[in-house]
């Protein structure tokens, strides 16, 4: 065990990748020498050489392109767009191409071995294109997997699963976390398993479900609400596709409510598909309608921002209005 | 370059503009219509064996084209694509490769394809999308594809396997690195060639896969086919410069632009390329030029845009008819035998149509499989569920309800 | 009145607007000479010239580029995406700029002049690459509107509502009923309102809500309830964005339940988000969870198209179990 | 061209590929760094008003931009972009146009923005993101944007205004055209210039927008500013072409490259564009050579990725110094005027970011507003919902709470 941070985890996933295959390869804007913008691929081109690890030029329709045909030849492809919000240029290679690979082939080809990494997210004053959490617009995609880690443990075991998993996942790094998420993260190799959420806190009164830098927040809300004698049961989803059902759904039955936060806009956000999903399966158990708090529908803004985001405040005045409907 | 800037810096002080035309780009033809190598011509390495294969294939591409365009008329299948004009440009360029190099086509390329060895009643499987398609029934005819034959499945997007090819010629010449030095350490075994249309070029991918394989020195081969249309686009809509081959100095390729319906041309332009890609690490563009005889898909008509006498004039500069010449010529090939051989073809065609379209439908584990590598508890659920609903209502899904598991 | 299929329709939108504004431009893949590949926009060329009616080249992201910039200037811009399985290419310049145009420079600029057109859906024989239904990709991007007709009077008064409205709107056209749907269709020129639901039938012991061609489909199943003693109140969305909340929530709050049908993959479809906001809005009146009846989490398929797509018997099946529930 | 492929076809019998740099590119300069004219140049019409103009607003950019990477560094902006090194490109090319044209730029090119005419106090509001900012608080500091002197609201994403500017440019060029013959009928009044950098160039987008131009013929100037890196990615593993420039052939666009350190060569070839673009209704590619000479933001450290050797290489090329040079050699400038002039600017510069960080942030109704034309039924409701909660917890939410209406 050592104490690292969330991009020294994510470095420590990648190192131990390219050493496993001859063949894995890097890349991405500025991943290269500079070791990326926040330093996540930082040493590794000097450890694997320029062939490996490298600097792509600047076009997100291009890496992708470039990781599927990668992929498809059978090398570990480990694509890094800086921000989220330019995920967007590459959405035709990731949504018509990655994800409908093996499906359009009848399996003679795939991109199972494609990996894109992007730091998504709030709180960083960045504006509406530096704050993006674009993890919904991939949810409606089957053939892909979403993952997205909460902390320097979970990001190095998400990540080298989303690696080994032999399909194309996109694993949504917090940037905010990035250096602010410290905590113990084994030196060796280990695995999170993909698909399954995690209760972080038991609790019997209501369920609370986020995912990523998210959780923080939730877990800020748990703790308002306990003082004020609500016992949360918080649950970080961690995979997003395909997500688990059975762990919210147990849950939500045991608690009788659901509120679930998002920093992305709330109208067709993830929180939707759970909304929608939960109260088919809990119909009856649900005591209050299912709640979400998330990003309004606009832009993420900038001076605005703290007034945007659905902090701990606000998710605690929706456990109130859960607990009290 | 010796700049930061990465540009050549010849200094100069007088205001002048480069012209949009700047380039003198020849086209490279060795073959004449009547089947006659030009005098002066470049020598060219065909053996008889390779010339004559790829004469059964171009001969086999267009009974099939043929065939399928009317069992399309009649019906029987719901679209087709000729390759009408272009067989010289895709057999030939394909017959320049290598077994092991991959090709990542657009959809007009069913040449090459053939030129691997796909069987006829492998296209027909496809085309009728029954359970024996390699593709499993979920695409449109013609969208064919072979792991065995590396002949990556064509994807309707279009520009799509243009940087995805530059991606996959990558890997194929990473084990050629050596680790240490970062220098290519022996001749790529296997490289990629990626076809796509002059229409298919004017999208962003083109742009990012042709750049990022100079920058990375991705052994592929890019083929432009340039034949005048897209759909009802013609060519003059669609660009100003000088065809695709004027866009290769843009990005520091190698370029060179071939008459489309000379296959001795495009195979020796071919076999030359594959030669500097697989040497050195880097792509080459080829542009042919040659003509959409045919319409665009069973879909279009042409006559809504295009006059008969620009047809017309295209009509006899077939590309097969050449080089038979030249096959006759060389004294290869019989026609007496040819006409034989092209009886037989067009019965084994309709025979194996009339096989594959009596082949049944997909069963139904084929809506969910390969989505995933292993379906989803989701999918699972939702396919348990359709089950179950085919069951309780049979007639109203007769081709997969009496098969189900 | 006269009758007209939905191309005719949507033509006469095109020649109403094209009139009206001397600058207006018609642009997109094969739209010009030819009049589109499904002759949506045929004779227009010959009537406003090749410099207002014309063809581009093959690039969706230049399309729309092109677009947002021909708005941004001032003139109306109808551009057309020849399938909406094409539309990817450009969800860049879409979800990043036309949806943000006006938000992030403060209405300095804007491009309300723009519409997209697209043929979208399935039950064509197209396969996973012409059948999509990709309205929910841009239905968690606040900025945008979207609106599909479901017959030829609502083609073109919508159509012409959209290119008034002062925000970009896609416009999604079902293919199928291109010329299938066939119906009486004032000459000149009218409008329907946007972000208004229209109940196409009254019923009071279920509510079904669809858009587009599953309207058809829906209605079809209504028949079959009605057959089986079941009164369905039936209910067009025609505007996805901004959706009208308040006619759908009133409607099940009279019926106490819900069924959606969407062509699309169910998991986190448009489905989701109406889910989710008509379990909070209606909670105490809900009699049995919200159901959907929508495309499975794969691609579009081709051979097996008729297992795939939600059709009535999937609908009525659906209204039995809630009905039962 | 005359066939329907729209290509030369210049037969050749010869297999031979071009070279990917058969293109010879001269890059024009006018000035030499001591400020002198070079013998045998071009002549050029640079009058003492537009050359003080050039003079005045290079220096307040550099002054600028000093005085602001200080303010982020003592945490008071979050955010800033230098252009240090690139201030001739972009004033000298803002110059050589004409108040109505519009200004498409990427985000180096505030220097085109002080040109025409944006005050102090608009710079600094901005950036400070308060409730005076042109663009209500939204976007990073430097994001700037005017209605009123036609310069559109910068964008983040790369490259996206470059088709952009294609459509607008051709709006612009709309009302020119003879509705009868389709051809131009009077000079375009306005035009477009785009501005992007060599990384941006790099993107579908560009490639997209430059073909659209050639296509349909919009009049825009497009300014690529290769100014050698991208972030951290030097320009030759951006690409491997000469420059940006090889690419104007592609397009079948009129080229030139300048040194973009020649505030002359760059006023002479943006004029020269200018007048192709707006007589003949079609775009023109200009290329211009400088060197980032800072770092790419404040959020950048360039020792991690280049050698101190090279920057200094580049140190003592100052494009304001060789301007500056040339305007004290035609007696417009008097040196000991400059400082002084130079000092009364730093005081109002430190005297702006004063005012403006104290000024307010955006009211709460900025939150929503501009998302649509009008706020759609949803979001006026959170943004109820919202009001309220914050009415509740008036401390935690400080810059608007006490201003609610
Ligand atoms: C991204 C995308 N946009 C549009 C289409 C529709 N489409 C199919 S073929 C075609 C024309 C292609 O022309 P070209 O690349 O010249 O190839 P050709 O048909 O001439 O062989 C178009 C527009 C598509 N398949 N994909
Ligand atoms: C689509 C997109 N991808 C990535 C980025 C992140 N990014 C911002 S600036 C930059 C480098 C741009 O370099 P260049 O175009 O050469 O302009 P310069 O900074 O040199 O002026 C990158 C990668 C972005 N803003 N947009
Ligand atoms: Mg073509
Ligand atoms: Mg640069």
């Amino acid at each position: 065990m050592a104490k690292m941070n969330m991009l020294h985890a994510i470095n420590s996933a990648l190192d131990i990748t390219m050493n496993e295959h001859p063949q894995a390869c890097i890349f991405g804007e500025d991943v290269g020498y500079f070791g990326g913008v926040f330093r996540a691929t930082s040493g590794l081109q000097e450890k694997y050489g320029k062939h490996r690890v490298f600097n792509t030029p600047l076009t997100e329709q291009g890496i992708l392109g470039f990781a599927n045909g990668l992929a498809a030849f059978g090398a570990p492809a480990l694509a890094e767009i800086q921000f989220a919000d330019y995920i967007f240029p590459a959405f035709d290679q990731i949504v018509n191409e990655s994800a409908k690979f093996r499906y359009r082939s009848g399996n003679e080809f795939n991109v199972g071995n494609l990996t894109i990494r992007t730091p998504y997210g709030g709180g960083i004053a960045g504006g509406l294109y530096h704050s993006q959490s674009p993890e919904a617009y991939f949810a409606h995609t089957p053939g892909l997997k979403l993952v997205v880690p909460r902390n320097p443990y979970q990001a190095k075991g998400l990540l080298r699963s989303c690696i080994k998993d032999d399909n194309p996942v996109i694993f949504f790094e917090p940037k905010r976390l990035y250096r602010a998420s410290i905590g113990e993260v084994p030196e060796e190799d280990y695995t999170i398993e993909l698909g399954k959420a995690e209760i972080v806190r038991e609790g019997k009164d209501i369920t609370l479900l986020a995912w990523g830098a998210q959780m923080e927040i939730l877990e800020q809300a748990a703790e308002k609400a306990e003082a004020a004698g609500i016992s949360c049961e918080v649950i970080d989803l961690r995979t997003i596709l395909p997500w688990d059902v059975e762990t919210i759904a147990k849950s939500v039955k045991k608690t009788g409510r659901l509120v679930i936060s998002h920093e992305a806009p709330i109208t067709n956000g993830f929180g939707a598909e759970i909304a929608a999903t939960i109260q088919e399966e809990c119909f009856l158990h649900l005591e209050s309608p299912i709640m979400r708090v998330c990003g309004l529908d606009t832009p993420y803004p900038l001076a605005l921002e703290k007034e945007y985001v659905p902090d701990a405040l606000k998710i605690f005045a929706a456990i109130k209005k859960s607990v009290e409907y | 370059m010796t700049n930061p800037n990465n540009v050549s810096l010849n200094l100069s002080h007088a205001l002048e503009f480069i012209d949009g035309h700047a380039l003198n780009i020849p086209t490279i033809t060795l073959l004449d219509q009547n089947g006659q190598l030009i005098e002066g011509a470049s020598n060219v390495d065909l053996d008889k064996e390779t010339a004559l294969k790829i004469y059964d294939t171009m001969r086999f591409i267009r009974l099939l084209d043929e065939r399928m365009q009317a069992a399309q008329r009649q019906g029987r299948i719901s679209f087709y694509m000729q390759c009408l004009g272009e067989e010289a440009a895709v057999t030939a360029s394909a017959a320049a490769l290598k077994p092991q190099d991959m090709i990542m086509a657009q959809y007009r390329e069913q040449a090459a394809l053939a030129y691997r060895g796909f069987t006829l009643e492998q296209f027909m499987n496809q085309m009728f999308s029954n359970e024996k398609d390699l593709g499993k029934g979920r695409q449109m005819p013609i969208h064919y594809g072979s792991n065995e034959l590396n002949y990556l499945t064509i994807s309707s997007p279009l520009g799509t396997q243009i940087p995805q090819a530059t991606g996959y010629a990558y890997g194929q010449k990473l084990k050629h690195i050596d680790a240490k030095t970062g220098e290519l350490s022996s001749q790529i075994d296997a490289v990629t060639i990626c076809y796509f249309g002059e229409g298919a070029a004017s999208e962003g991918d083109f742009h990012a896969g042709l750049n990022m394989a100079a920058v990375h020195g991705s052994p592929v081969i890019f083929f432009a086919r340039n034949n005048g249309y897209a759909i009802s686009t013609p060519a003059d809509e669609q660009f100003k410069g000088d065809g695709i081959a004027a866009r290769g100095v843009g990005y520091g390729i190698k370029t060179i632009r071939v008459d489309g319906g000379d296959a001795i041309a495009v195979y020796a332009a071919t076999q030359l390329a594959r030669d500097i890609a697989s040497k050195n690490g880097e792509p080459v563009l080829i542009e042919s030029i040659a003509y959409r005889l045919g319409a665009h898909s069973t879909s279009d008509d042409p006559t809504g845009y295009r006059s008969k006498d620009e047809e017309a004039q295209f009509r006899n500069n077939c590309p097969i008819e050449r080089f038979k010449k030249w096959l006759v010529n060389q004294g290869w090939l019989d026609l007496a035998e040819d006409e034989a051989v092209k009886e037989k073809l067009r019965e084994d065609i309709l025979n194996a149509l009339k096989v594959a379209e009596k082949v049944a439908k997909p069963p139904l584990e084929d809506l969910i499989s390969d989505v995933y590598d292993t379906p989803i508890p989701a999918l699972q659920k939702q396919y348990d569920a359709l089950k179950e609903h085919i069951l309780q209502h049979p007639q109203a899904y007769p081709s997969t309800a009496g098969r189900i598991k």
